[in-house]
């Protein structure tokens, strides 16, 4: 069976020292790894921004795509061949600004993959500007005088959009970041796992220190129910959306692939190309 | 006796103008004639006025015809549309109870019916559309008796009341036209089809089937007109092959979602028009950058911006040539027929893999909306080939954690491809510049080595028939050049010059992206003057004509139309004749 | 005073007879009057849709865009002129498919404009495909098979969307979505109002009947207090989102206008344009 | 003595590199000399290798020089990287605790120096680039006193203590070279600048600063590499004029804004790069169709797709000439300089309001990002023009609730303008095809005037100087063509053939929609060959002049790089030699 090293490339990240990315990648590693499958099973399909290098970093195959569409090159690449493990990986202004239409979709459609977000609210690749998580006041290089909007609820709007699966974890927990993505791998359907995962160069707001005295974990709040929509909203307004660990799961809910008229049982790259001459005259005979 | 007849129905949209032309053609087909038919569509759902002109002819024939000969109308509204388009002597069949009337200034021939009444005495109102079939048969001749078993056919499936009732209101319209206007009009009496049954269909019709044919297993579109019947049948089909259609957020998660189903190894198409492919521009450059296979159909409509949605246009092919942020290899396919449509679609599938890159399929409204009768779509010509695709490769060992060779140089640019998934076969691409092995790479001879690479991998592209050449003089005073859906209208114009002893060569360019200069350059050379005949303003080809032959460039005229409705021959005829006045 | 009478222009519009957007014509025509503006004060911004033809159907100015770019035409235009009152109408498939990035980026950014979405849960104009807001199961033109997607939740996700106002309303129900309309307009920031517009022609499932029978008017739930978000929330769950009336408003928050620094008390288009020399040479001497 | 110098310090991306270079250059720009300099930066954020190229020249240059004078470096992968550029003789100080050694194959001289230790000695281990740019002073002959004012300016708000410690680096820099290098080298010493301080900017800078001169108020954008200073520099200075940037969801917002504000009446504009301006084509075309004015500014990269986002190249021109939906009126104006972009920053946002269009500003990296000195730049020549718009209009009371006329036919096709929100002047627009009351029309007379009207007003555009022209001789062996920054290496390379007698002509297009051709076309009639010179893999421009100017097509040849980094004097020098060795 594989192990975490099996999914390492030995490449150095081109990421800061010290960026909340690395933990993300050794906990993508341990993830793959204790889900059982090896390296060629999986698809690992990444945005632009610091974040979207992760592909180029694990020791898979990789798709390293154009900035906010790393998802429907995901769903496109796991409707194409369902033996694959997609897992789609990328920032926040990837995923919740110029891709945030795609993320509401693929939450709603529910296909069976994975997609880790690197939450660092802010932009790191371009050097710094606001992102949709930024929080309110954050001076950056496009909010020279503050950002005036408020944040989205990243965790809200899954939950809205009809997600099956939503996690929050924070990159320096790696054994919780490992179990939530193991635990998406798992689901059937689409999971989605928003990682607080701090940029050292442009973020000095919400730091490892930040997130360490303000995050709270789910695990401590007694009685949570994780397969309840309800307690999970209400928990996120509570907290502010400050927690972590499986916000919500639901495992009734069968995914797109299952529920698609038709859809073949093997990897529809398998599928014979050629029309048989009869099925063809059968079409033709429709117009005339 | 005639050989052709222009046929038209005009009336409210929603109203059954679709079903009257379609139980018309449906007949006319069976009877062996030829069929071309072109709607004229409101901007709005139900109400305003709509028409459909069917041209029946015992030749094949692809253009609409430049006068009317009988215009069925169901409201005065029609009539006053049309008129102009009648020919002198027409005949206006018209619903008598709109007590319609004629516009001054032509001698044409109005005849009141009571379709509607005659339908309900058959049963519903609504079989008003069979009374005028039944009607319109009459004048052209045609005994309704021979449409019976259409008509049976036809509603077989709703049971014997509905046949009978149908069957009822089509005599009885043949009755009162025979009764009402006794009159013979042998300048509508068609001579007889040859009884061969052809397929009717639509350019994307013969787009969607093609694709299909070729192989086509996935399709991710977001709806558009007029390209929303490819992703409508291709919906109803894909599953009966284990396909899938997803119906997208937008036209950009379309086409990243077909590059995403390509890379991964299923031939995946998304289709739209202007708008939409001017949303995925962008994702266009992702696939040549990794050389994905991609082909995206658009079917144009009358641009700028959101235009006249249901109008005719060829205005986007520069923007298909050329939008991409970067350069990057594609090729642009414009299929000169619906016919024409059905083998370019499983070609493009297959010069897609073959050359990993993405595939433009152009087509236009007229091409993907008008229904004709078409030859048989030949299964013998039904091709799958997909390149250096290994589907079963021997990998040797990955014993180093290192991606294979992706982007491997070749000679002919090309790579070999394996699909992701397979043990040794690990790969990365990235649509950052990169090496041989995917990685984002910035070095100078490397990006020279991949840029040269991609760009010129298109240097061994064969196609069949890039521009489709008929050529019955050596060298002539015309050379009439077009794309698409004008093949049809440039063809009976050329006649008509013919006719009065003024040569002309014709030549549809169907290949417009790696563009096909050395088949065009003896063709140009060989006309005194050369007509491009296009559906847009700025006059596109004859641009790219001038750009690639300019020592051809003084004798070319651009002849457009840009109003959104389709050549009519005569026009090109009129349009034609024009330039050589100017230049004689 | 302008009255409702004063915002027609006696086309006709070419909706379909007893299309949803009759209700909706009528009653911005109606809640235009009651905000005391005249009808070269408003500035009406539609999508592209049977909904979007609205705009020409108005006596006020309109600016007819493309396809689900109706929210970031109007918001720069609201930012131009601060004193026109700007209003973004559409449909479900504009707002919540191809644009629903921008639907979620306007309600967090809080301009103070109105935006009404006229609801049918189908495409109308392309003719009858499924929208993100089509039922599951509902046979249409692009779903053969049915429907497998889950809607999304629009009205749900407006307020993780951190919006100021949200609000359902029924176009057979006029003077409810007249009130919430003008109650839209005199809010001090970004509001939405759902309306409920059936399509006859191709939604035969959410027909006036089926809205008749499911709609509840939050009016009726007793204690039922729109300032507070938790309850809006668990409110919209119980019901499936099958409600009508003003859902929430946050008068606190202060608009995007009022937020921005430095920015013009005047409509900017009346700002001059020329730079004084002095301020020039200030601006050039940050340079050297 | 020399007239020039080309100095490059290496190092870490984040040890501080950038802010070497600048105090460098503001003490050479004291002192009256010329600078350019152009980075070299590596795809990430701290960390890989970087380098700061800077020339030196008591005359104007906007060239980066062939080879490197002085190359400090702090590092040992700086040496290797940059060792094939250092001219035989050139010098390297390099930090002496890397132990610094020479590749082979060259004559270099190495000059290990403790700027580490020195500067740690001064104060603190980061003032390692004073150290340096002390030493480096010392090798051109000129005394780091000169510098001490600049010094003082730079950390005066820092307090004494960092003055004078970075004082004592500066000093203890130019001591140690003298003391471990005391041979002279008068091919190092520059001869003495004209002492008048210019303005150091770099085009992004120039760009945004005339949009603010030019009255833009309004911005909308979203972050990209190497557009995002236009952005970070409006977001600054706008709020000091009441105006706003807003930092949107993605560039289709970011368009989609502006096009609303212009809309509204306030200048706005947007700005990005290849994959943004990609995004933004479908709204173009709205602002085309509802002749809104639009200035939309694209700095270009290197592409494909993301490609190599902090390299150079000029590969989006076709794109941005033909990219919409349909076909739409738009100017496109491709400054030639710095200097350039900052007037025909404020024209083009004169003429998107007189031509109610859009217009795209297209300009390069090089251009945008490479730091320079300027002549002054000239408030006389602001110009605010605003066309057919009336602010104040006296309106006839609208008594009819008709839309007032937006799209009046008018002789030029430019249509009366006033601003929403107007008593008596309510309008209505649409990107449909509509009517002069901007109503949906989809009539073939209207749709065809509205056509010509929106395609033929560019017809009355006078663009000052479409072609920068720089004709020394009549007749001449070349014309050398080229577009946006390679006006500066072109013109070291014309004086070098000019020197060995080939006599060549220069002419930078500047206008590149509506194409100059009349302009073009006597220049390119009296050469001989013609030599275009383009940083893309295509020929873009060259394609473009064969397109418009058939006649000279056969002379007409194409000298490209496309790896990503801008041509140099002697690259440009070479590759026309080899042409003209091709055809002698
Ligand atoms: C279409 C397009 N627009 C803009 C960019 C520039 N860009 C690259 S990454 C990025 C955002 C980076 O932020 P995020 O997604 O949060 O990733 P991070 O770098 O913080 O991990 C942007 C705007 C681009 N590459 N493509
Ligand atoms: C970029 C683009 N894509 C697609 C279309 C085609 N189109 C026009 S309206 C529409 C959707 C209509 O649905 P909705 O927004 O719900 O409005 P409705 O007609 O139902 O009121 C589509 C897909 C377009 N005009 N532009
Ligand atoms: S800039 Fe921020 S996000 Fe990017 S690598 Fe550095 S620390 Fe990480
Ligand atoms: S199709 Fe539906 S939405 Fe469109 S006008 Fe008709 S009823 Fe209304
Ligand atoms: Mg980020
Ligand atoms: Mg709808």
């Amino acid at each position: 069976m594989a192990t975490a090293k099996d999914f390492q490339n030995h490449l150095k990240p081109n990421w800061c020292p010290g960026c909340g990315d690395f933990g993300v990648q050794t906990a993508i590693q341990r993830a793959f790894a204790a889900s059982g499958l090896e390296a060629h099973e999986f698809m690992v399909v990444a945005g632009i921004g610091c974040s979207g290098r992760m592909s180029g970093y694990l020791h898979t195959n990789g798709f390293h795509g154009i900035h906010g569409r790393a998802l429907p090159l995901a769903q496109g690449m796991k409707l194409a061949n369902r033996a694959l493990t997609v897992v789609a990986v990328g920032g926040d202004g990837d995923g919740f600004a110029i891709g945030a239409g795609h993320t509401l979709h693929a939450l709603r459609r529910n296909i069976d993959m994975t997609y880790i977000v690197m939450d660092n609210q802010i932009y790191g690749l371009t050097k710094g500007q606001a992102s949709p998580h930024s929080g309110v006041g954050f001076m950056t290089k496009s909010t020279p005088y503050g950002v005036i909007e408020s944040p989205l609820s990243i965790l809200q709007l899954a939950l809205a959009a009809g997600a099956t699966f939503v996690a929050q974890a924070f990159s320096k927990n790696p054994d919780e970041l490992v179990a939530l993505i193991t635990a998406g791998i798992r689901h059937q359907g689409f999971s989605f796992i928003n990682v607080m995962s701090p940029c050292v160069t442009y973020n000095h707001f919400n730091t490892y220190a930040w997130f360490t005295e303000h995050l709270v974990s789910l695990a401590s709040i007694e009685g949570y129910d994780a397969t309840n929509k309800k307690q999970a909203l209400n928990t996120l307004l509570d907290h502010h959306d400050l927690v972590t660990g499986l916000i919500y799961q639901d495992r009734e809910k069968k995914s797109y692939q299952e529920l698609l008229h038709g859809y073949s049982a093997t990897p529809l790259v398998e599928a014979d190309l050629r029309l048989p001459q009869a099925t063809f005259a059968e079409l033709l005979a429709e117009f005339g | 006796m005639v050989q052709q007849i222009a046929w038209k129905v005009g009336g409210q949209q929603g109203e059954g103008i679709e079903s009257t032309g379609e139980i018309f053609a449906k007949t006319l087909n069976r009877l062996g004639y030829h069929l071309y038919g072109y709607r004229h569509f409101s901007s709005r759902i139900k109400g305003g006025h709509t028409n459909n002109n069917i041209r029946i002819s015992t030749t094949p024939v692809q253009a609409i015809a430049d006068q009317v000969d009988i215009l069925v109308a169901f409201d005065q509204e029609s009539i006053d549309f049309c008129f102009h388009e009648l020919r002198p002597g027409a005949m206006v069949l018209a619903e008598s109870t709109i007590q319609p009337h004629l516009p001054p200034g032509k001698d044409v021939i109005l005849c009141p019916l009571p379709l509607i009444a005659l339908a309900t005495e058959a049963g519903r109102a609504q079989m008003k559309n069979m009374v005028a079939v039944g009607a319109s048969l009459a004048l052209l001749g045609i005994s309704s008796e021979l449409c019976q078993d259409v008509v049976r056919e036809i509603f077989a499936a709703k049971g014997d009341a509905i046949v009978n009732s149908n069957l009822v209101a089509l005599q009885s319209g043949e009755t009162a036209l025979r009764a009402l206007f006794p009159e013979q009009h042998p300048d509508l009496h068609l001579a007889p089809g040859d009884g061969k049954k052809r397929l009717f269909m639509i350019g994307n019709e013969t787009t969607a089937l093609g694709l299909l044919a070729g192989g086509c297993r996935f399709m991710s579109a977001y709806p558009i007109t007029p390209a929303s019947d490819i992703m409508e049948y291709l919906t109803k089909k894909l599953p009966q092959f284990g396909g899938v259609m997803v119906q997208t957020e937008d036209e950009i998660a379309a086409v990243t979602m077909a590059i995403g189903a390509n890379h991964a190894g299923v031939r995946a198409i998304t289709a739209s028009s202007g708008p939409g492919l001017a949303l995925m521009t962008e994702a266009i450059g992702l696939a040549g950058m990794t050389e994905t296979p991609l082909v995206v159909i658009d079917v144009q409509r009358s641009g700028p911006s959101t235009g006249m949605p249901t109008k005719e246009e060829q205005a986007d092919l520069l923007a298909m040539l050329y939008a991409s942020p970067g350069e990057i290899p594609k090729i642009v396919i414009a299929p000169d027929s619906a016919e024409a449509a059905f083998y370019d679609s499983i070609e493009a599938l297959n010069l897609a893999e073959e050359f990993q890159c993405p595939v433009i399929l152009l087509t236009d409204l007229q091409l993907g909306m008008a229904q004709q009768t078409l030859p048989d779509l030949d299964y013998q010509r039904i091709q799958i080939r997909r390149g250096k695709l290994d589907l079963h490769p021997q990998l040797p060992e990955q014993s180093e954690p290192v991606p294979c060779k992706r982007f491997l140089l070749t000679d002919d640019g090309i790579s070999p491809r394996f699909l992701p998934g397979i043990k040794n076969g690990i790969f990365h691409v990235t649509g950052l510049e990169h090496d041989e092995i995917g990685r984002p790479a910035e070095g100078s001879a490397n990006r020279q080595a991949q840029m040269e690479k991609r760009l010129y991998k298109l240097a061994s592209l064969h196609f069949a028939e890039p521009v489709r050449i008929d050529q019955r003089h050596a060298t002539s005073d015309l050379l009439l050049i077009g794309w698409n859906a004008t093949a049809g209208a440039i063809n009976e114009a050329r006649e008509r010059l013919e006719a009065d002893n003024i040569t002309a060569n014709c030549a549809q360019v169907r290949l417009l992206h790696p563009f096909p200069t050395a088949t065009l350059t003896p063709l140009l050379a060989a006309a005194r003057q050369v007509v491009v005949i296009e559906q847009n303003a700025t006059g596109q080809l004859a641009q790219l004509l001038q750009m690639n032959l300019p020592a051809s460039a003084e004798k070319i005229v651009s002849l457009r139309k840009y109003d959104g409705n389709p050549f009519k021959p005569g026009e090109i005829d009129a349009g034609i004749r024009e330039v050589l006045h100017g230049h004689s």
